[in-house]
């Protein structure tokens, strides 16, 4: 059950320029999270900005969770200025959270930038449920970009790196460095990342009938799957719904069930 | 001292005058892990249809200052769907249901009052007359929203009102000139009460991409920023009606509340505040307990219309 | 790339298209401190009438989430004042002058705005008729602004018009049904722009003390929780409109000002938000520099209207 | 001239509960102010709330200032929070300051609460441009909200204390004590408070002929004069104006000026 709780940021660390992690101290929440599950964070007392800001669960710990963001506006530039002592108040956990198909052989966790936010999380529980820490692809601009390489290591997962600009690890896209995994029947891949990687890696899947579990982002109000703004288009009718809500039925979806041509590019980076 | 918040709002009795807006609290179920919907004095849905709307391309949302543009298009699950999936919980609580609808044309308005009678599915009707992201009515001056155009506020309340025994509750545009001929209009055509205001229509651009940020181009405005519109329009409606006045917009506190029974409104809504905080129209349910004691006041209806001047 | 914010506004040539919103500003030499003022496209005037005026009893200002209120009531020192004590210093400056002028009925604005022209007070006269802190004007649904009645705007529009040769602005409510129809009468009228929106009609009550937040119950609500509002104002009346709409209403920075642009604003006025950072539509103009540069468009008339869709 | 710079806090004091003392780094500001100016503060990078605050100057010193507040709605509670370091967007200084009339033999201040908050830097212009510290009169509810005495000490100000409980000094208002003072026709009284002691301490000066200073409140706009939003009713016509803007022509105001009864209470405490 989510909740709405103040809790006390008992870390912060720019660790990449403009880049984020703060760690809540939030027993209650972090009982019940899932990797994949979100929190909206209230960014502000006053009412501009009004509306929480959305924000993966990057890790979970006993008795708390840590948010990992980047600045892009006004509400992740005040997330950043709130220091250790300060009350976040945290709408949380919310979503369905990533689901481990423990039969398969292999895991290959996709991460592009940002879109790394969900993954330490997820990496630690295939860990635990299958007993292997798994392949992890680490997508950025740059190498200064590359993040939580080290916490990925730490738990013993295969890393790949890829940069656009050759700065580190392979100068190549993450789809490039997937299909060089060879991902097989037996495989499962979880992506996070900028739209058009989500795309071309959940096409490339499904052509290659790989499962694939991809988390998407959209503006949201609510995050309790009440207001109806965060809907995508999907391929096929759930429950004679078309429109899927991101923050209910998602972040996470079988990529297969996204309708990507319908999939509006505006947000697209 | 104990107080009593209890109201009678145009014929439905509850246990205090807060409810939701419609479309801001999905079917109250969203709702239930944050505290126990039987605790308002209504929920009221989201706007229902005869048949299961998809509602607009995303992105529907947009915030802006102090508040956020929505253009959803009433994506609602239909008539059937509501009264087999959503209505068992909210039955399974002990709290009214004010059953938002929407219909092309009144006749469907009607219809769907009708049947929501009839299948036990509302305990008030809200008709949203005035939803800025849907067009379709017309009247000599173009394309407007029905609760733009006083005689047909009337007519569809009419229509509305010979189909239904239920409280019929008119939902009105503050894209007007004046609030005061429209909720006239829907006095005169047998509501039990108005509710102000539905969202102000507004747009807003991507200064880089140029292009709109919603999909739907327009949305409504609503949260703190519309405040102000709102208590002039319940002001200035409350002094011209007999009936009741269910004032929303932008209410985020008690002291938000109160500034509405002080200008005449006799229930309130909270809308765009759940989103920022899910158990805000039960803080203001205790927030409103706590003021009349504080103020020994023995009741709300000792702040309705209290405005002192 | 050196690039050219150059603008003739309905007649006005303005070295570039920022000017400051009436009644924000006063009449310049308030903020003389900060900036040069001829630096700016055109200086608008606080509203002049032909006599001076006291305005409102105090309190005339709340702050509201995201804006604020005011009920000044149009206080200025009158037309003569203006011209021996105000006008000197804006005249030194190399800088043109927009007079807003209020009065009672037609014949006072056109008496204003001859006596303006005649002179030397003004280079653009632009007409508040939409002023929501003073109600004058009659019509058949009760008393209203003047630009609620697209007839009497119409009216008011062809006796100014037939009294000066200056440039002539109306400036409109956003408290109407829709904006096309004031729009457009003002254009039949004669007018050579409209200026969109003036302040949204709006109240505030204490909730402890009960009463209204301002002496005069109603003020106009301003500031960025009104830009969506004007923003789709804006849109609406500049594709009906063959004349250049004067796009203002909450704009705080460049991108905001680009906003009404792409919306189809010729120009644009800073109001509240000279009141936070005095030095905001200078800002505006560097700023719009900047943002045509970067965007390789060689002047404003690139951008307006050119919301992609 | 005013100007609008921002200005690094380097001091912040919770002076008694709910009441802060903030320094800035304002070299600028500093030079050019008077006692009984005032400045626009900036409370939030967000629009909510929009408007800026005004805060008395408390002291003035060779690179900044300070300024004395007490929480009272948002914007004081924001502006209660930050801490050193921060950057205070600060406009001025603004409005007309005190005139210090250095024929008068004595010169009274008399602060009524948080009015305290211009007087210090009264207190030391007078004491170095009369070559005598004032009487200070300090009339506060209660023994905690006694505000500044230390520094009053300091400059060598006679002080006469009133709390309206009698937890400290004399058991009265700031008008019996000012009444004990017994200010004669070559006395200066300057006054800040809420609106009813200067209504009354305005009405015995008038009454006893002694010259008389005090400065205003209004809800404030833009604090330049320009928007009218915070005039007050004067008796007389100035320059054809009976609305007299408390931020431009004031906020100080000879009592005689004033039409009390034309004043609004509904802001008086
Ligand atoms: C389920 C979910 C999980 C997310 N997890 C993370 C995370 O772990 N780390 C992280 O850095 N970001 C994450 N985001 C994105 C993050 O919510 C946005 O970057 C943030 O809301 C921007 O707020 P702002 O006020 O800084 O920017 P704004 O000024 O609001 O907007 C700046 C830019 O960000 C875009 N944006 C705004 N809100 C959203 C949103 N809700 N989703 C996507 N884009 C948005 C805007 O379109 C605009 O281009 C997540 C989003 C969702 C929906
Ligand atoms: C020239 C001038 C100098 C001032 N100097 C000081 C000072 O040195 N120290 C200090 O503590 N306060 C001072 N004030 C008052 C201070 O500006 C207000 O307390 C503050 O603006 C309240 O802001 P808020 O957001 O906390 O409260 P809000 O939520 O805005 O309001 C809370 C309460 O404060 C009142 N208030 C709001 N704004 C003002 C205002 N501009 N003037 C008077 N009352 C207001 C409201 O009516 C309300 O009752 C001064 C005011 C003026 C005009
Ligand atoms: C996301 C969203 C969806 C809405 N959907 C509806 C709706 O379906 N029917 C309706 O009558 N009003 C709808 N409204 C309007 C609200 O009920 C309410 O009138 C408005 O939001 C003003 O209140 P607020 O400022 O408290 O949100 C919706 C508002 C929002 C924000
Ligand atoms: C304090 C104040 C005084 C105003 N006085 C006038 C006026 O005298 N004449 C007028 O036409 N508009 C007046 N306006 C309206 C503004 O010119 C402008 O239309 C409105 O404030 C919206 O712009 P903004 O949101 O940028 O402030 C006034 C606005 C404010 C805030
Ligand atoms: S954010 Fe409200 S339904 Fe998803
Ligand atoms: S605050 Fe604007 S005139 Fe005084």
């Amino acid at each position: 059950m989510p909740s709405v709780v103040d809790c006390p940021i008992v870390l912060r660390q720019e660790v990449a320029e403009g880049h984020y992690r703060i760690s809540v101290q939030a027993p209650g929440i972090a009982r019940v999270a899932k990797p994949g599950q979100f929190a909206m964070l209230q960014v502000s007392g006053g009412y501009a900005p009004f509306l929480r800001r959305p924000m993966s669960i990057e890790r979970i710990f006993s008795d708390g969770v840590s948010f990992l963001f980047k600045v892009e506006g006004e509400g992740t530039r005040l997330l950043a200025e709130m220091d250790t002592g300060h009350n976040l108040s945290v709408h949380g956990p919310l979503g369905n959270g990533f689901t481990i198909d423990t039969v398969c052989d292999r895991h290959i966790l996709v991460a592009g930038g940002i879109g790394v936010a969900p993954l330490p999380a997820l990496a630690e529980r295939v860990k635990r449920d299958c007993g292997k820490a798994p392949d992890v692809i680490i997508a950025a601009r740059t190498e200064r970009l590359l993040l939580c390489e080290d916490d990925f290591r730490r738990m013993g997962c295969a890393i790949h790196i890829t940069t656009d600009d050759g700065s580190a690890g392979e100068k190549a896209l993450a789809t490039g460095m997937l299909e060089r995994l060879a991902p097989d029947a037996r495989t499962c891949v979880y992506a996070c990342g900028p739209n058009p990687m989500l795309r071309a890696v959940s096409q490339m899947m499904l052509d290659a009938g790989v499962m694939c579990l991809v988390s998407l982002e959209a503006q949201m109000a609510c995050g309790d799957g009440a207001c109806l703004g965060c809907v995508i288009e999907s391929k096929s009718e759930i429950e004679g719904e078309k429109m899927l809500r991101v923050c209910k039925d998602g972040p996470v979806f079988d990529a297969s069930l996204i309708d990507w041509a319908a999939h509006d590019l505006r947000d697209d980076q | 001292m104990s107080v009593s918040l209890e109201i009678n709002l145009g014929g439905l009795h509850m246990k205090n005058p807060v409810t939701v807006a419609s479309g801001t609290f999905g079917y109250g179920q969203e709702y239930d892990a944050y505290f126990d919907v039987a605790q308002l004095g209504a929920v009221t849905t989201k706007s229902l249809t005869l048949k299961p709307r998809a509602g607009n391309k995303p992105p529907r949302l947009v915030e802006t200052p102090a508040g956020m543009l929505n253009a959803i298009g009433l994506q609602n699950v239909g008539l059937e769907a509501y009264l087999e999936h959503k209505l068992p919980f909210l039955r399974q609580k002990d709290v009214p249901i004010i059953a938002n609808i929407y219909g092309h044309g009144p006749d469907e308005y009607a219809e769907l009052a009708r049947l929501l009678e009839e299948k036990g599915g509302a305990d008030a009707i809200e008709a949203n007359l005035s939803c800025p992201n849907v067009h379709d009515a017309k009247s000599s001056r173009g394309t407007v929203l029905v609760a733009q155009d006083p005689e047909l506020v009337c007519a569809y309340t009419k229509t509305i009102r010979s189909a239904t025994s239920l409280p019929l509750y008119v939902k009105l545009t503050p894209n007007v000139a004046t609030i005061v001929e429209p909720a006239l209009a829907a006095q005169e055509g047998g509501a039990d009460a108005v509710s102000l205001i539905n969202t102000l229509i507004g747009m807003a651009i991507d200064p880089e991409t140029r292009r709109p940020r919603l999909a739907n181009i327009v949305g409504g405005l609503s949260g703190p920023c519309i405040r102000p519109v709102a208590v002039k329009m319940v002001w200035d409606a409350a002094r011209a009606l007999d009936i009741p006045v269910i004032g929303m917009g932008g209410i985020c506190s008690t002291e938000d509340a109160v500034q509405f029974f002080l200008a005449g409104a006799s229930a309130v809504a909270l809308g765009s505040m759940s989103f920022r905080q899910p158990d805000a129209a039960i803080r203001v349910v205790n927030g409103l307990a706590d003021y009349l004691e504080g103020h020994e006041l023995s009741g709300i209806a000792a702040l309705v219309g209290g405005m002192a001047q």
